[in-house]
């Protein structure tokens, strides 16, 4: 993924989040957009790790949810346990904003196998705080590259629950940010393109879609990214290309 | 209380077969006790943990474990933990795996001394593979998800500083360490530095765990890295990024381990194979973030 | 988050007939919100907190409450709550009484948003009387007891300072304010001092709230006198003592409640009627204290 | 009671108290009792308050568990929830130091009402954490006045609990420290008299305990408070008369 569509997918995820708003920030390409949302249109944004660091204000991107920096910006530092059971459960996180190795068309995330979970093809990290962000922020948005192998028709794994079968639940994932455009969920919960970066075609979407793909009446070009929104990103970025994705 | 050696209170403490945490979240990672525990050869451990970080990573590829308690396996903001992907991968390694919320509550289910925990259900495939439990309420019609305790046998922790009493004082992400030692039947604690007893009640703020919760406090500056002590060192990004390569190679992985694990005596021979600019970094790191 | 007079968060905030938490343990208690609660003729309420204290003496005397929720009904360190007493001996208010553990866990339960807390059962006539309800683990033969969740409609609470964002800081004894203010549904917060917006960022380890939980903010000092302000004032102990005294006898507890609540205005009125000696003397003795 | 007799007590239950264990301290006798032991031949003593208050060491007698001198010489203050939920629950607190309003043979402890619950003749103040430390401390010793009010044959009321019918718990009651001496309880968990202070005999006990006593095979005779115990007792209580008992 070049970096001009790093750009577009951090601005695009970064948009999605209103002034105000408290969001659970996952690591990579979460962290980017969430950080150039609080510098740009939403800068009471509260930024929530599952580190515990409460209203986080980073003068650099933090290399992980586990930064000093975050800890000295920060409003306050809880236990994991008071964040994940007296501000996550209770419905007090607007936005989980996460990433995740595959998704499918539910919006269901798996970030913990490859292959049958006992003896896997490709052991991954596993759900940290993503299937309780999942669970219970009012909403997700899920940021997440667009191929085949990241969007499978089936998923070997269910770390993070996204609609459940034939409804879309209350909460649960709103949008859907890849390199490609934007998707989000119809009345089915089902997983359907909403918007396509300048020069993205349909049909190259639904190429790198591993199900047949529901497509939204109405398909927008999605902005480019603002000169504000590249110096910002650029700036966010600068050195930290590895850790990002 | 006693004041001893790394050495000495892992020989004292840690057994061959037992529930191990070795709790520090993203900074106070004790790879100090971790790499003792390796050179002292244990075996059969089961090793506890919400984020098994590099610290796991060693530790498994070293050949210590027989199990892993975990629910976030991943070398923050860098990728996956190759050792233990490939020890899981190869069925040399059983896991047991929770998302963050559940591990969490199984501490504090052990640190209150109950048989579970509630908590809301996750609708996802480890509660559908587990087949978890749920509880009816008793006051209407909901039902919650369960989870039972988890009591290490030791808990190992860094910390900032302790005093001659144990107390144990350290500060900014503490994550899930309270809990793990609270639950624990032992806990082990390595710290920068000691002081005099009754120096540090004006720092209670800071207090994680009184001494009489605590079974020994040995003195380990450094004994973190390549993990970070708020304040104090940062965290030797570039050593997670090399172990990133070195990991994904086994005779990598065993070359690393022979030179900075096994064939070193102790924690000050370890320091001396860095560079000592490295480490002032780290430091000088650390220090421009204090206010 | 707004920034409120006490009267008129209490006017927007305060219904006849709502479950109230008035929080603060032995110091911070919010006295202003209570006495303002009496003057504005609040009906039918039920007051829950673990330790009443003198507050709700006076809020029982004066007729605001339907029913208690407690653990602990004394006057700290002196006796009983007389007019608490006497409304009970009379039939005029329901008790629904807990032990500290017990109605604490109400408040885990309501702050965790979950319909019951475990914790183990204790063997007293509480239990049989109540018929306390038991669970089974799942994981073994032990049953534990639950308690269901204590959710107040308001929490109300003082602190020693908030900053222009609602983000709420205070120290010393804590006890449940915590747990009482993330278990409710709104939470109106008095301080003895309101400071620009982040210029109390490096104060988190006082953070008791975030300002997205708060409702709002008065700026009220002395809004816990006579109880105390850890560093700030001390207790007027004095006055608790005067209390066991004035509230023995149900006329002299009439009059002092027409002094020292209804005839007055404000807080700024109700300390016109102390001596100013009295009050620096209280001032002086918590300063005494600060190291 | 006079003050002598105040002072024997107070003597007699420090005594009790063993170096570097932990006491939780109630409020009046107890608190004045653990802080002469903690003066004298206890100095590791931890005391813990109910407030949260984790190793006092209060420069004066404090007036109530919430005194702020409690916390300005605390090692720490922690949310009551923790100490009941991490320290008390689970055995780590050695002593429960109790007041109480009355007491019976099985050391079961009454201050919630005098009278029937539901319509009380006296409505006392209730457990606050008197029935949790009873439950879960590894030992409690009472202190208490001793007269056939707070020594009744039968209790209204029982709020803290002693010893189950017919046996003896593990943990529960150890001893009960009155102004006339010094009781256990048997093995069949009954209290018994085992020691009175100078001049006090033991029918004098007997007649002021409303059901018939049992009495050791031999009865010491208290050793009587040493001038170091007189001396800091009197610094202690002096001006406090009024909150102890």
């Amino acid at each position: 993924m070049g970096s001009n569509r790093r750009c577009e997918m951090a601005a695009v995820g970064a948009r999605l989040l209103r002034d105000r708003e408290r969001v659970l920030v996952g690591v990579g390409m979460p962290n980017l957009a969430a950080n150039l949302a609080k510098r740009l249109h939403a800068p009471d944004l509260v930024l929530v790790y599952e580190s515990g660091v409460i209203d986080a204000y980073p003068p650099e991107l933090p290399l992980s949810i586990g930064d000093p920096d975050l800890v000295r910006t920060s409003l306050c530092v809880l236990p994991i346990a008071d964040l994940f059971s007296q501000y996550l459960q209770t419905g007090w996180i607007d936005v989980g904003f996460l990433g995740g190795a595959q998704v499918d068309r539910r919006g269901n995330l798996n970030s913990t196998v490859i292959g049958p979970y006992d003896r896997p093809k490709v052991r991954l990290a596993g759900s940290g705080g993503a299937a309780d962000v999942a669970s219970f922020a009012r909403r997700t948005v899920v940021l997440i590259p667009h191929d085949l192998h990241r969007f499978p028709a089936h998923l070997d794994f269910v770390t993070s629950p996204g609609h459940p079968p034939g409804t879309r639940r209350a909460g649960g994932p709103a949008h859907v940010v890849t390199d490609l455009g934007l998707l989000d969920f119809d009345s089915e919960g089902e997983m359907r393109l909403i918007g396509v970066y300048p020069g993205v075609t349909v049909s190259e979407v639904r190429e790198r879609t591993g199900w047949p793909l529901r497509v939204a009446s109405e398909v927008q070009v999605l902005t480019p990214p603002s000169s504000d929104e590249v110096a910002v990103y650029r700036a966010l970025a600068k050195g930290k290309e590895a850790p990002i994705g | 209380m006693d004041v001893l050696t790394v050495r000495e209170a892992v020989r004292r403490h840690v057994e061959d077969g037992q529930n191990l945490y070795l709790a520090g979240f993203t900074h106070l990672i004790p790879f100090a006790f971790g790499h003792e525990i390796i050179r002292q050869g244990r075996r059969h451990l089961t090793l506890s943990r919400a984020t098994p970080d590099l610290l796991y990573d060693q530790m498994i590829a070293a050949g210590v474990a027989d199990r892993v308690v975990f629910s976030y396996a991943g070398n923050p903001g860098i990728g996956l933990l190759q050792a233990f992907r490939r020890a899981v991968q190869a069925g040399e390694v059983e896991v047991e795996e929770y998302s963050h919320f559940e591990l969490i509550a199984r501490l504090e289910a052990g640190a209150a001394g109950l048989p579970f925990w509630p908590l809301r259900a996750l609708d996802n495939d480890l509660t559908r593979l587990r087949a978890r439990p749920r509880v009816k309420s008793p006051y209407g019609d909901e039902d919650v998800a369960v989870v039972p305790p988890l009591c290490p046998d030791v808990t190992l922790l860094h910390a900032h500083c302790a005093d001659e009493d144990g107390n144990v004082y350290a500060w900014g992400l503490l994550g899930e360490v309270r809990e793990a030692a609270l639950a624990a039947r032992k806990v082990l604690v390595s710290v920068e530095e000691i002081r005099p007893a009754g120096s540090l009640r004006n720092q209670r703020d800071h207090l994680v765990l009184p001494g009489f919760r605590v079974e020994s406090i040995s003195v380990e500056p450094w004994a973190a890295h390549p993990s970070y002590v708020q304040d104090v060192y940062d965290r030797d990004q570039d050593f997670y990024l090399e172990w990133d390569r070195i990991s994904r190679d086994p005779a990598a992985t065993s070359a690393w381990l022979e030179r900075f694990v096994y064939d070193i005596v102790d924690r000050a021979a370890y320091l001396s194979l860095w560079p000592p600019e490295r480490l002032s970094r780290l430091r000088e790191a650390a220090r421009i973030g204090v206010q």
